[in-house]
C-alpha cells in the first residue's frame, strides 16, 4: 500500500481492504469461539475482539518483504500475511494442516516464507527476536522493517525493556506497538504500572512515542506506515500505543467479571468494525451494500475454512518425534 | 465434580487451597504474590476469596513479571516473610530462572541468609496446553543446589507438602499437576498435619519389580500394577513426593528387595529425575540387581498440542505394562 | 545521622565522619589493590577508586534499622555498615573470617545482622530483592526503607527493570541509586542506551528520578536523605543518577585503555576526597591537620585489618559442604 | 605461555580465536554479540582485533541484557544469519534461559523455523571464580529438547568443534573450559576441518574400565590412567566431546568392552550428565555390566571461592584412581 499521511490519503481499495480483513478476523474469532463453546477446540482461546484495528492497521502497512512478529491478539496481521481462515482454524483444532501441524496450538503459530515469526507464549519474548530480525536487516543493508506487538501487560517484563533499548541504541529497523487494553487477564493498568499512558516507556529509551486510538484502523495504518517508513531510512525504531479495550474475558472462559460493564458500554459504542463503517460512509467509499457484500464474502471463506480443517487429517502420533532439530540442508551455510 | 462429592472430600485443588488458607491464619508472615492471583481468584482459582479475607497486602497481585516477582519474594524472605509466589503455569518459571537459581539457591550457602519462599509451579500435560502449558520443569530446579522440590501425587499429600514447604527455611518449588486439579478427591484429616519433605512414600507393595515415580504419574503406576496383578507380577510403586532431597533409603530399600527396577515420569527423558536414580541404584544396589533398570518417559520434545501427539508423548499404562513384562522375564 | 536540606544543613561530626569513609574506603582498596598485584588475591578486584562518595554519601543517609542492597563498588557502604576492614580483606583472601567464611570472594558478601544484603555478580539480580524487602516492610507497616545501587550497564537489564516498575506500582519504600561511571567493563554509555541521563528511566515509570554530582559527597548525602524520608513518609521509591566517573580498570587487571586519557584527567579535579576536603576547609570544619589524622587513623586500621585477615584462618576443606540449606531452627516461623 | 611457544602451536584460546576468525571470513552471515568484545576483544581476549578486522556490525558490542542479546540472535538466526553470541561467563547463561529454552530451543519444533545459532559459554571452576565465575551450567541445558551442546577438551577440538557449532542449522551451547584456555597448546592442521558434532572420542584405550567424561576433566582422567597403568589397571577414557546429541554407540561399545564404568564430570553431581550416562549404561549394557557404575563429580553446593573449599569441591585425580581400584576389585 502507499504511504499515507492522513486518512484522505488512504486509497479507497486501501480501505476497503482492511475493512474485509476487520470483517474477516471477526468472523473467523466468532466462529473459533463457537468451536469452542461446542467443546471442539482443546487449550485456549484469545480473541482480538473489539481490538482488530491494530493487527488489521499495522499489518496492512507493511511490506511485502518485512516481517512481522505478532502477539496473541493479531489474527488480522496473521490473516493478512496469508495464513488462511482454514489454517487457522486447523491450527485450533490440532490438525495436520495448521501451520504448526498439530506441534502448537491456539496462535501459536508462525510461517517465515509468509513473514510471520511465531508467537511465544511467554510474553515479551518475541521482542528481542524482532530486534534481531531488524539487525540481520540493518548488517545486510536491506531495506526491510519488523513490526511486532505487546500488550500493556507484556511490557512489564524484562525482555520488553532489553529489546526497546537494544533497539534504539543500535537504531535497528523495528516498530513496537503496544496494545493497550486496559488490562493484562484480569490485572487493571493500575496494578500494572504507575504511568497513564505505556508511550512514557519509550522515552526512557530515547524512542519517539506515539499515542494512536488503537480503534481507528486508518489512524493505525497511518502512524504505523510514518513509524515504518522512519525505521526503513534509518532513523530508528518507533514505539506506538494504541488505546483500545478487551472486550471479551481473557480467554473464551473468562466472564471477566472483574471489568466494569459500563467500561465495556462505553467501548462498544467506538467498536473498530462501526467505525470503519462511519469513516467509509463518510468518505463515500461504501455503503450498507458493500458492507453486506462483504459480510456475505467473509462468512463464506470462514465455512470454506472451517470444512477445509474439519477434513484435514489429524497428525498421527509418531509425528510427535519430528522436528526437533532442523537437518543440514534445511538452511544454506 | 466439586459439586457431586460428599461435602467432606475435597480435590487435589481445594487441599492446595486449604493448605494457604491455613497457613496464612497461622502465620502472619506468610504470604501470596503473583499474577491475577487476587480478585480474580488465580488463573485456577485456588485463591478464590483470599484477597477479601487476608487483604490486599497478603494476597498480591503483581505486574506480569515473573523474574521480579520472585526477586521480591526472595527479598521479603530474607526479611522473615514467607512469600508463596504463584506461577501462572510452571512453563513461565523460566522468566525467573535466574533469580531462582543465582540468588534463591545459592544465597544462604554464600552469606548464610535462608529465603524461605514457595514456589507453586502447576505444570504438567494431559490437559491439551501444547509446548507452553504443559511442561514439566522439574528437571532443571533438580539440578541446581540450594532448591527443594516437591510434588504431591495426591489431595492429602498436596495440602501436607505445601504446609511443609511453607514452614520450610529454604525456597522450595512446589510442582503441583494440573491434570490431577479436579480429578482426584480424598477426606482429608480435620487437624493441623504436614507432610514430612524428603520422605517418598509407597503406595503399593509389590515383591517383583519397582516404580519410581511422583506426580501424576503414580497413577498410572498403580494401573499398571492392578493390571499386571493378573498376570501374577507384583509392582511395587514408590511415590517420591519430595523430588530434593530424594529419599534414598526408601528408593534403595525398595529395589534391594525387588532386585528389578523402573523409572517412570513425564518430563522428558534425557536428563530427567530418573536418570539419577537409575544412576543411584545402578552404584549403590548394584550388587543386587537381577535386570536392567528401565526408564519409562516422555520422549525428548517439547509436549505438543495435538491430541494424537500428545498421546502419544506422554508415557501411558501400557508401556509400564511392557516394561514390567520385560523385567519380569529376566 | 540528621535531616539535611542542603550541605549547610549537615552537622559537622556528619561531614567529618564522612570524609573519614571516603579515606577508609580509598586506602582499603589501594591495599587490597597492591595485595592484588602481589599476587595474594585470587578472583577479581573491583574498586570504587573516584567513585566513593556515592557509597559512603547514601550509607551514611540508611538509618541503623534500613537494609542496603549494594552493588560492586560499593565498598564504603559495606564499610558504614560494620563490616570491618579486616573482614573485608578477609574474604579477599579467602578466609574463614570473611562474612561469607571462604564461600565467595572480593565484593560478594553480605550480612543481614548488619542490614547488608549480599552482593550477587548477575548486575540487577539485586534490584528485584530489594524491592522485596521493601514490600516486607510496607505489608508490616514499618517505617523502615531500603536502599539500593546499580551501575549504568546493570540498568540495561530486565530485572532493572522490572524492579523499578513493582516499585512504583506498589510505591515501596525503596530508593534506587545509579552510579552512573560512564563506562560498564569497556562498554560506553551511549553503547549502553541512547539516552544522556539514567534518570531519564525513571520517567517509564512513574517515579521521580534526580540526578546528584556523585563525587560530591554531601550532596549525594542530601539526595538519599530527601529520598529516604519521600519512602519512609510512604511516598514511594526515587532513582536517583550519580554523574562519576570510573577512574580505573573494570578490574585491577584491565589498563582500560579504551576510556580517553583527557576524560580521565578531567575527572581526577573532581577527585571526591579532594572535594570533600575543599568544602570541609571552606565550611571552617576541618584543615590539613584533621585531613592527617584521619589519614594517619585509617593507615593504622588497614594495617590491623590486613593482620587480622593474614592471621586467620582458611577455611577446611569440608566446610565446602556446609551451608546449602538453611536448618529448621534457623528462622523462626 | 603463547610467547614461548614455538609459532605453530596455538592454545585452546587462540583455537577457539581461529575456528571463529575462519569462519567469518568464510561466511559473510556469521557475526559475533555480546558484551566487550568489540574494542575490547572480550574479557578473555578472544575477539582481539575482529572489531577492526570485520566492522562494528559483524563484532557487535551490545548492552548489558543475555536475554535480549540471545533473543536477537534468535532474530537474527532465523533471517538467515549466523550469530554467535558469547556469554561473558557462562555462569550469565542463567539471566538468557527463557529464551535458549523456550524460543531456540523449541522454535522448530514449533513452526519450522531453523535457528542456526552458537553460544559461546566459557565455563568451569579452577581459576578461583567463586559461585559466579565458575559455574558448569551444562546440565540444565542438557535437559532441554532442541539445543545441541559441545564441550571440547582440546585446541584440535575447540577449534573444529566450533566450526561445526556455527555450521550447525540448529542452537548449539559450545562450553569452552576457562581452566583450559592457555593451559593447553597443539599444532593444528593448516587446512579447514570441522569435528563433527555428536562424535565422542576415545581418548586412550584400555581394557579394564571406561572413564566417560568431558571438558577439563579429560585430562584427570588421562592423568589417572598413567598413575593407574603402572598398576596394571588400564583405562579406557571416552571423551564425549558433544554433549548432546549423546554418542550412544561409542559409550555403549567402550562400556560392553571393559563391564565397567566411571561417569567423570565437574559439574555438580544429582542430575548432572553423569546420571544420564549411568542411567543408559545401566538401561542397555546390563548385561555385560561387572559393576556398579560409578560417578565422579563435584558435591550438590555452588562452586566456592576459597582456595581450600575450590579444591575440595573439584574432582581429583585420587578421586578417579580410587574410584579405579575399587571398581577394579569387583
Ligand atoms: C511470561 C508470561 N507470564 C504469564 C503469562 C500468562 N498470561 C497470558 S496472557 C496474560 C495477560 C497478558 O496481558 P497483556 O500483555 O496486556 O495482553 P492482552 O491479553 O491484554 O492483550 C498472562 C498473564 C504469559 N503468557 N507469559
Ligand atoms: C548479568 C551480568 N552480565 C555480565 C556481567 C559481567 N560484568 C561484570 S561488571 C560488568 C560491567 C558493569 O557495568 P556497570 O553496571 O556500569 O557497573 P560499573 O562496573 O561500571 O560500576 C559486566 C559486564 C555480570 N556481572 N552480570
Ligand atoms: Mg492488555
Ligand atoms: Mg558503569
Amino acid at each position: 500500500m502507499e504511504a499515507a499521511e492522513t486518512v484522505k490519503d488512504i486509497k479507497r481499495a486501501d480501505l476497503l481492504q482492511m475493512y474485509y480483513y476487520l470483517r474477516l478476523t471477526r468472523a473467523l474469532e466468532d466462529r473459533v469461539t463457537a468451536l469452542y463453546r461446542q467443546g471442539r477446540i482443546m487449550g485456549g482461546v484469545y480473541t482480538s475482539n473489539g481490538m482488530e484495528a491494530i493487527a488489521v492497521g499495522y499489518a496492512s502497512a507493511v511490506g511485502r518483504n518485512d516481517i512481522i512478529a505478532p502477539y496473541h491478539r493479531d489474527m488480522g496481521a496473521f490473516l493478512i500475511r496469508g495464513i488462511t481462515p482454514g489454517e487457522v482454524i486447523a491450527q485450533y483444532l490440532g490438525k495436520r494442516t495448521g501451520p504448526t501441524k498439530g506441534k502448537d496450538g491456539n496462535v501459536h503459530m508462525g510461517d517465515l516464507k509468509r513473514g510471520v515469526i511465531g508467537f511465544v507464549s511467554h510474553l515479551a519474548d518475541n521482542l528481542p527476536v524482532a530486534t534481531g530480525v531488524a539487525l540481520a536487516f540493518k548488517i545486510r543493508r536491506e531495506s526491510r522493517v519488523v513490526v511486532t506487538n505487546t500488550g500493556d501487560g507484556g511490557t512489564s517484563r524484562g525482555d520488553f525493556h532489553e529489546a526497546m533499548n537494544f533497539a534504539a541504541v543500535r537504531k535497528l529497523p523495528v516498530v513496537f506497538f503496544c496494545n493497550n487494553n486496559q488490562y493484562a487477564y484480569s490485572t487493571p493498568l493500575h496494578l500494572q504500572m504507575a504511568i497513564r499512558d505505556v508511550v512514557d516507556r519509550a522515552k526512557a529509551y530515547g524512542m519517539p512515542g506515539e499515542i494512536v486510538d488503537g480503534n481507528d484502523v486508518a489512524a493505525v495504518y497511518v502512524a504505523a506506515q510514518r513509524a515504518i517508513r522512519r525505521a526503513r531510512a534509518g532513523d530508528g525504531p518507533t514505539f506506538i500505543e494504541c488505546k483500545t479495550m478487551r472486550m471479551h474475558g481473557h480467554s473464551e472462559h473468562d466472564s471477566a467479571k472483574y471489568v466494569p460493564r459500563e467500561l465495556l458500554e462505553e467501548w462498544k459504542k467506538k467498536d473498530p468494525i462501526l467505525k470503519a463503517e462511519q469513516m467509509l460512509i463518510q468518505l463515500g467509499y461504501a455503503d450498507a451494500g458493500v458492507f453486506h457484500e462483504v459480510e456475505e464474502r467473509v462468512r463464506k471463506e470462514i465455512e470454506a475454512g472451517v470444512e477445509f480443517a474439519e477434513q484435514s487429517p489429524m497428525p498421527e502420533g509418531p509425528e510427535a518425534l519430528e522436528g526437533v532439530f532442523a537437518n543440514d540442508d534445511e538452511v544454506k551455510p | 465434580m466439586t459439586t457431586a462429592a460428599p461435602p467432606h472430600e475435597v480435590t487435589y485443588l481445594e487441599a492446595i487451597s486449604q493448605a494457604l488458607d491455613e497457613e496464612m491464619s497461622r502465620d502472619d508472615s506468610v504470604f501470596l504474590m503473583g499474577e491475577d492471583i487476587g480478585p480474580y481468584g488465580g488463573a485456577f482459582r485456588i485463591t478464590e476469596g483470599f484477597q477479601k479475607k487476608y487483604g490486599e497486602w497478603r494476597v498480591l497481585d503483581t505486574p506480569l513479571a515473573e523474574s521480579g516477582i520472585v526477586g521480591a519474594a526472595i527479598g521479603a524472605a530474607m526479611m522473615g516473610m514467607r512469600p508463596v509466589v504463584e506461577m501462572q503455569f510452571a512453563d513461565f518459571i523460566s522468566c525467573a530462572f535466574d533469580q531462582i537459581t543465582e540468588v534463591a539457591a545459592k544465597n544462604h550457602y554464600r552469606w548464610g541468609a535462608a529465603v524461605p519462599m514457595v514456589i507453586r509451579a502447576p505444570f504438567g500435560g494431559g490437559v491439551h496446553g501444547g509446548p507452553f502449558h504443559s511442561e514439566c520443569p522439574e528437571g532443571w530446579f533438580f539440578h541446581s543446589p540450594g532448591l527443594k522440590l516437591v510434588a504431591p501425587s495426591t489431595p492429602y499429600d498436596a495440602k501436607g507438602l505445601l504446609k511443609a514447604a511453607i514452614r520450610d527455611n529454604n525456597p522450595v518449588i512446589y510442582f503441583e499437576h494440573k491434570f490431577l486439579y479436579r480429578r482426584l478427591k480424598a477426606v482429608l484429616p480435620a487437624e493441623d498435619y504436614i507432610v514430612p519433605i524428603g520422605k517418598a512414600e509407597v503406595k503399593r507393595i509389590g515383591r517383583d519389580i519397582s516404580v519410581i515415580t511422583y506426580g501424576a504419574m503414580v497413577h498410572l503406576a498403580l494401573e499398571a500394577a492392578d493390571l499386571l496383578a493378573k498376570e501374577g507380577i507384583e509392582l511395587e510403586v514408590v511415590d517420591l513426593r519430595t523430588l530434593i532431597p530424594l529419599d534414598k533409603q526408601t528408593i534403595f530399600a525398595s529395589v534391594r528387595k525387588t532386585s528389578k527396577a523402573i523409572m517412570l515420569h513425564e518430563d522428558n527423558k534425557t536428563g530427567g529425575i530418573g536418570a539419577e536414580i537409575a544412576a543411584l541404584v545402578a552404584e549403590e544396589c548394584f550388587d543386587c540387581l537381577d535386570g536392567p533398570i528401565l526408564r519409562i518417559a516422555a520422549p525428548d520434545t517439547p509436549v505438543p498440542f495435538s491430541t494424537t501427539l500428545e498421546e502419544f508423548f506422554l508415557p501411558k499404562v501400557g508401556d509400564v505394562v511392557a516394561a514390567a513384562r520385560k523385567l519380569a522375564a529376566y
